[in-house]
């Protein structure tokens, strides 16, 4: 129990604004000093006054405000959280505790090296444990994110294909590829050539080499793919795109459903990323931040991003003169504190503990599948892998539709799956489980999608007007999309929002 | 097993309802040659207090602020990070929660990004701003991009060359692929500000932006308004970005010069330095361009009861709607850290934030000019600054090893970046800089 | 949101137990090796198997049990925490930070003396800061709360007393007096003798002098009193116990009403204990811990317990050679941690802080008198100083008394007053509001309290029947005294408590 | 100013309210000579970094097993605290609540009582644990208090000589001004256990209780049968102290003895050692004591409904109804560290609780044996122990400096407590001393 959340009828009241609280000229921040900036410093004409919107709040006013917030937060350590392709697993403890340790979170990047041969030994490490466990020869940590390392990525490829001659024209994206594949394809100046996948939820070799042709630089392929389901051609297809001089670009995203039983590096496959965020267990941050290392073959390390770590004589060196690399990608050295965190994740759970966690992935995928499979309709026949879709093909014959399901599951107690994702299927409903969770919470989960399923067949208007016990009811989004309201203003200033609270 | 709850008759249990009797009967599809290389060298897992050990004795082979007299700026600075701030974001119901696609239950985190982009536009008086970048460089860039959407047909982009050195090489990753960009870099004059003959000679209508730091990577205070009203003679975007996001707690911001897109490094806003990163980019525009906007949104509206709510808005501009025709590729973004921002602004407020910045100018100029009074060293430019300048500085080597054995850092040198600042140092002062610390400073350079 | 905390009806379920979760075998912590004890180290006879009926969760079960518990839970980040005598004031987070430096939370208090230099001085700085703000020549830090600060305090004077001859018989204290100044009397061997207060809610001089005799060892005060009135007479009163050779002890349990505005040490007060978990700012911890340094002037200063730190010429020492101390009343140095944030608190407030901390408490309480002084029933006419007392008197005449209110209030999202205490009036109603919280917040409160008065005539059986929005709805204490059920035992196992969540 | 809200306005409506003009207007019945003393010569406040810096200050002055050989225990022991426990404990929700009376709020505090209790009674094999207590040393007090209402018209506390001698003060202390109460002290043997024979001698009708160190302040594991066997024939209390927790997660439990009460020190179960505090006492007993039993009890009910929950019983002992008749002056508790204990047993729980007393023993054993074969220090005691032992160091003075020099504390000199005991060290090896620091230890002892 936070603030008030709810009137004494148990009427739920919004919560107000940081600006909509306060009082002028509170501070929760105290500073002896008031220094006044003197004109022949810095001339008044570039300087403003006070930040007019700016919120005034003590210190108890802000921690309240803040904590009130996290209390209509969903999360992970509160309960399950099945989001499909999102690998939203336990979050370490131990990893926020070193993160936070003042020798690794108060470094400057621009600082002489002898300061911070230890963040680099750090870094230099962590590339050697990625490479290892996905069986690549050359990793860059620099990409903030899986999408900046898909672009990182493909631009290598770019200038590797530059350098023999041609860029070509063209990447081969399957039709079940997460959206910033092409995205990140167009960044590079690429035009996208999608691949059908087959009724079993992958694609075929033949089907690569229809449309594989000296204009295309790259397939990039999601293996396990975003079905969960293995792409079992993989190897014919890398030779199809090989044979072509074309490069395999594989999305790591679900890396959690290889280690220790398939290295993509011996898939064929020439550059890759993966998502820290997912696969080591750091934590989402409700958007972010993540990491998206690269990981490349030997042909292609001297087009990695700059700088590189390299061990020198006197200790960890940066070598910034690679003619042919594609250059930085980010500032410094990516998002440092979220390696750290992974780091400490491959220590603790080392080579059995990193086999351990996707064999759990997939026990618990193919678990939940099978209990499932009764009761909502599964495009493909396979066993999955880490993760397994559904779909509301059964319940559409009462309208109710893969949304209601998802909200209906909040009722419940659950967060929903990721929904209508791929786009291939209609209505997808896909789960991931993660290995961290206990037979007893999947059952749980599981329970209550049987009893929506039943729910939906006997009641299904109460399905389709879920959700009836969040803090907020389904909201307008069409509404906020036409109004358009992007930030505060003053004018609406002292509504009534959560008057009576504090 | 370390985070696997799964206990042998659980496995078992589960094995039976599939169906299957080994695990490996669910690798099915996997090639038999993936499996038999699969096996991952690396040690075994460690105990808590084992991976502790490890961590620690990383950390003690770094240098940080706590046992070192620290000057550094350049884009990353050590300001004063409040205790509200860590005590919110390791909030587990923040840290762990993911992007809130489910908005009835994600109001915390959609409420706190709505509050960002408000304190992101008040901050930068911009009229719109998305819920966060990577950071300052790639926000750089993605502005660039966001620019050349609009000024359709354009294709010149114009750099001042004090824009931040490691910006300046992403934002030329970010476009050596796109068909016929081309990059002009402006150069500064001696005041440190950028060349306006040099850059009113290279503007025309072939031009999509002019792209200056504010303040810029020497410290410099560029005029804005003489930068605009050249840009603005052929409707070319001016496009500033501030590494020191401080600075704008005094400085007249961008919008009130009219800048049509500003963007920045967030860092300073109440994240600790962790070598550069994870911090947050920010990008705030002016409302008419809303649409070409990169990253998220969160915007305003009501459920069934008419409560006030807010969720992920104007999404058919992203990846997972738009794909190849995305305004950006961007997914993950830097959530916590943004929030952390949030939390940093609420707590000053109004009044810290103003007198903070405060703080930092007396420190910086009475310290620069003990150094150029007391120790000699050298002025280099005339314009106005910050927290950070850049003085001259011979025997600069020399110099530097006797500051390192009394365990000072006195700034970065610029030689690296500037062939024509040899010997140059850029000097950052902030409040973190005790009295102590700036007379040894000042000592140590007069030779004593 | 945590877990479920209702079924998909909105019915709340009571969480489970953690010997209700997990399954056999599952462990939450991990260590590589695993030895086994030999007999020739320890005979079998003295060993025991596992330990029966303790839980086997795993790490993210055991984060999610208690995150969801701490949802259940109100607290002053939370929200307004208004308890009489109790000083709920904001416990700054810098305080937290601060006393987890592994400098001074991995000490061991037999280590040799240079290895805790750091942690004496701050002790022995602690001891000046706290004899400045309360007056008293001398400070001992080792009582572990107010209540063993009291037993601490009556044991030096019955020490010194007896020194004097005789120790003494009866110990005099007000009606008015928290349960543990008569409690602690009788733990040190007295009796308890009570003065009662008069009309206006203090104790007169006469009153004491007709009790006083030379078997008083000393009267007990509280000043300002659990009233929150200042006991103006207590100059005259120490005239009357010290004429006839008894001492004054103060409960300093109210000092967040003087710091700056009287001293203690001023009103003739001989002895007396600080809590520190009320004025300086230590979290309650839902029970503790807590500190109850106690003061004395320097008559009494070999009484106090051992060891005294003193500064030697090598740095801090420790004393333990003094016959006439009382000896030591806890091990070690008492409750280091909390001395630790208190010490904190008060660097960071300094004199200005805390003169102003009082006076804010003191404003906020007349606030909350003043405006509610109308709807509830005030015993007593003088302003109050930081708490101030109400009865149900108005309110009995509907059948409405002061429990209802106090639970009504929970629906209003604020957690009542300290009730039904002190027992001198009937049903009052002990309102705390501290300096930490904002005229907007009181306000709130203030209105709660008002609407609360209006329902108890209008309809006083929504008020006898709350809470209505609770996590759980009034619990039967009866049932409880009279089944004694004090833990979880096997035979209730698997009760169906908290089904379908996990 | 600092945590206080109140800004000039603010004060002026609020006295306006109250129909004053100044706040002094409201120190009315305050005698003015008061007034005029009252002023506070403290240093103005300081700022969250200057904090910071202060507390590091005196934090550096300080030596921690981060950076010394460490083998203290003696009462206060080094083991390893899972991150779950502060993850937890330092959620506001309960470190920043009170006592909770009002249940409907509070069953977050009150169910995790409820498991502590739970938690206690298998740990000792006890039928009843209360809510925890300051410390050991007064929970040791206060179970000899508890005892002594319960067997009324007796006055003879026979404490053990190996009980730790704070403790002793302590029971001294709190037992000094109660009538007639004798306090008798059982040496102990070569064996390091109690003297049967010296207690057998001092046992009959008289006594109250027997309080025995279980492991005592030597180390060493007392025969409880034994002794409970003596107790017994007269109807006298065995009361143990157990201040290595830990031990029970291996040692057969008090109550498998058949104690009456069964009391400790909790800090081993998870919080840090902090010089000596905040842990907690824990006490335990027979079931029919129930209602003699000092401190909070949390018991198990249900509300309108029949929903479970949780709320504090059988007040009618406590000093808040029962005053002056109260079984304890107890008031605030422990109460956070004993939610820190909760969540490290259920963390650890069954099978790690059991593994990490086995390593404790394990390498207690190893290093002693080491130490008297390499080191050649000489054996004293021949009980069994847990992980501690006492041993013979000739020149101990000498060794110690060597020791210091080489940054390592080999462990307590018994002899300001038991003079008998020169030159002897109790030395405790926990699962936190690595390999490298015991071969050192020896190493050193050695004379290497
Ligand atoms: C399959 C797949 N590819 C790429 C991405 C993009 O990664 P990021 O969000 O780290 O940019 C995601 C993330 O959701 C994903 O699921
Ligand atoms: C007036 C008064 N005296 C004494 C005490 C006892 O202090 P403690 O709870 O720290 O033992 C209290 C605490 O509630 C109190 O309010």
């Amino acid at each position: 129990m936070s603030e008030r959340s709810q009137d004494s009828n148990g009427r739920k009241i919004a919560p107000r604004l940081i600006f909509e609280t306060g009082s002028p000229g509170r501070s929760g921040f105290f500073w002896p000093e008031d220094p006044k900036t003197k004109s022949e410093w810095i001339p008044a004409r570039f300087l403003r006054g006070e930040i007019e919107g700016f919120p005034e709040m003590g210190e108890l006013e802000v921690m309240r405000h803040f904590t009130r917030l996290s209390h209509l937060n969903y999360s992970i350590e509160g309960q399950f959280y099945p989001l499909g392709s999102c690998t939203m697993k336990y979050n370490p403890k131990l990893n926020e505790v070193v993160a936070r340790l003042p020798g690794l979170s108060l470094l400057h990047p621009l600082a002489p090296l002898p300061l911070i041969q230890g963040a680099l030994e750090l870094l230099s490490d962590l590339e050697g444990m990625l490479a290892e466990i996905c069986g690549m020869d050359h990793i860059s940590l620099q990409p903030a994110a899986g999408a900046q390392g898909e672009m990182t990525g493909l631009m290598m490829i770019r200038a590797y294909l530059t350098t023999k001659g041609n860029p070509r024209r063209k990447i081969l994206v399957p039709d079940t590829a997460h959206g910033t594949n092409p995205a990140s394809s167009t960044l590079c100046g690429y035009e996208v050539v999608q691949v059908p996948s087959n009724d079993r939820g992958i694609i075929e070799a033949k089907k690569v080499e229809e449309v594989m042709d000296e204009e295309v630089a790259a397939l990039m392929i999601t293996n396990p793919n975003t079905f969960g389901i293995f792409e079992m051609d993989i190897q014919a297809i890398a030779e199809a795109i090989h044979e072509k001089g074309g490069l395999i670009y594989l999305d790591g995203a679900n890396l959690n459903a290889l280690m220790g039983i398939a290295k993509p590096g011996d898939m064929g496959v020439d550059v890759l990323h993966m998502n820290l965020h997912k696969t080591f267990s750091t934590p989402h941050g409700g958007g972010g931040p993540g990491a998206g290392p690269v990981g490349v073959k030997k042909f292609l390390q001297d087009y990695l991003p700059v700088p590189r770590i390299i061990r020198g004589n006197e200790g960890y060196e940066l070598r910034e003169d690679l003619p042919n690399s594609v250059g930085r990608v980010r500032s410094f050295f990516g998002n440092f504190g979220i390696l750290v965190r992974a780091y400490a994740y491959i220590l603790a759970l080392g080579s059995d503990g990193l086999e351990e966690a996707s064999r759990m992935a997939l026990l618990n995928a193919n678990y939940i599948r099978s209990r499932l499979k009764g009761h909502f309709h599964v495009p493909h026949p396979e066993t999955c892998m880490h993760e397994c879709v559904f779909t509301d093909r059964l319940q559409q014959k009462q309208g109710v539709h893969t949304t209601d399901i998802a909200k209906r599951l909040l009722d419940y107690g659950f967060h929903p799956p990721t929904i209508y994702f791929p786009l291939v299927v209609s209505g997808a409903i896909m789960i991931e489980p993660t290995e961290t969770e206990s037979p007893e919470t999947l059952d749980a989960f599981i329970d209550a999608m049987i009893s929506i399923a039943h729910e939906a067949k006997e009641n299904p208007s109460m399905v389709k007007s879920a959700p009836h016990t969040t803090p907020v009811g389904r909201l307008d989004e069409t509404l906020a999309a036409r109004k358009l309201i992007l930030r505060w203003n003053p004018s609406k200033a002292g509504n009534d929002q959560g008057k009576a609270e504090s | 097993m370390r985070y696997t709850p799964h206990t042998a008759s659980d496995k078992e249990r589960l094995l039976q309802a599939i169906g299957v009797t080994r695990i490996e009967d669910l690798f099915g599809q996997i090639p038999q040659f993936l499996r038999e290389r699969a096996r991952i060298a690396l040690p075994r897992g460690l105990s808590e207090v084992e991976v502790k050990r490890r961590m620690a004795s990383l950390a003690a082979k770094n240098g940080t602020p706590e046992s070192w007299g620290f000057f550094l700026g350049g884009g990353i600075y050590h300001h004063v990070i409040p205790s509200t701030v860590d005590a919110v974001i390791s909030r587990s119901e923040f840290s762990t929660s993911y992007t809130p696609y489910q908005p009835e239950v994600s109001q915390g985190t959609l409420q706190a990004v709505f509050e960002f982009q408000t304190l992101m536009c008040e901050l930068t008086a911009m009229e719109v701003s998305n819920a966060g970048l990577y950071d300052g460089a790639s926000a750089s860039a993605e502005a660039v991009l966001m620019a050349r959407r609009v000024q359709k047909g354009r294709r010149r982009v114009l750099l001042s060359r004090a824009l931040h050195p490691q910006y300046r090489s992403v934002i030329a990753t970010y476009l050596k692929n796109l068909e016929d960009v081309e990059l002009v870099e402006i150069p500064f004059t001696e005041s440190g500000q950028m060349d306006l003959q040099f850059l009113t000679r290279e503007l025309d209508e072939r031009a999509i932006c002019v792209v200056a730091g504010y303040p810029n990577f020497l410290g410099i205070i560029d005029d804005l308004g003489a930068l605009h009203e050249a840009c603005a003679g052929y409707g070319v975007f001016l496009i500033t970005v501030t590494t020191e996001a401080f600075s704008l707690a005094l400085l007249k911001p961008p919008g009130a010069w009219g800048v049509e897109i500003a963007v920045g490094e967030g860092q300073s806003l109440g994240i600790p330095m962790g070598l550069g990163g994870p911090a947050f980019g920010f990008l705030t525009c002016q409302k008419k361009f809303v649409r070409s906007i990169p990253g998220r949104l969160v915007g305003e509206t009501v459920d069934h009861d008419g409560r006030r709510g807010f969720v992920l808005t104007l999404a058919a501009r992203e990846q997972h709607i738009r794909r190849e025709k995305a305004t950006s590729n961007i997914c993950t973004n830097q959530g916590l850290c943004t929030l952390a921002a949030t939390v940093f602004m609420a707590t000053l407020g109004k009044g810290g934030m103003r007198r903070l910045a405060e703080v930092n100018v007396g420190r910086a100029h009475e310290t620069r000019e003990r150094l150029v009074k007391e120790a000699g060293l050298g002025t280099t430019f005339s314009g106005p600054f910050f927290n950070e300048f850049v003085l001259g500085v011979e025997g600069l080597s020399q110099h530097l090893s006797r500051l390192a054995a009394k365990r000072i850092v006195p700034g970065i040198s610029l030689a690296p970046w500037y062939p024509e600042l040899q010997d140059s140092l850029l000097i950052c002062v902030t409040e973190m800089n005790q009295r102590e610390e700036i007379d040894q400073l000042v000592r140590t350079f007069s030779g004593q």
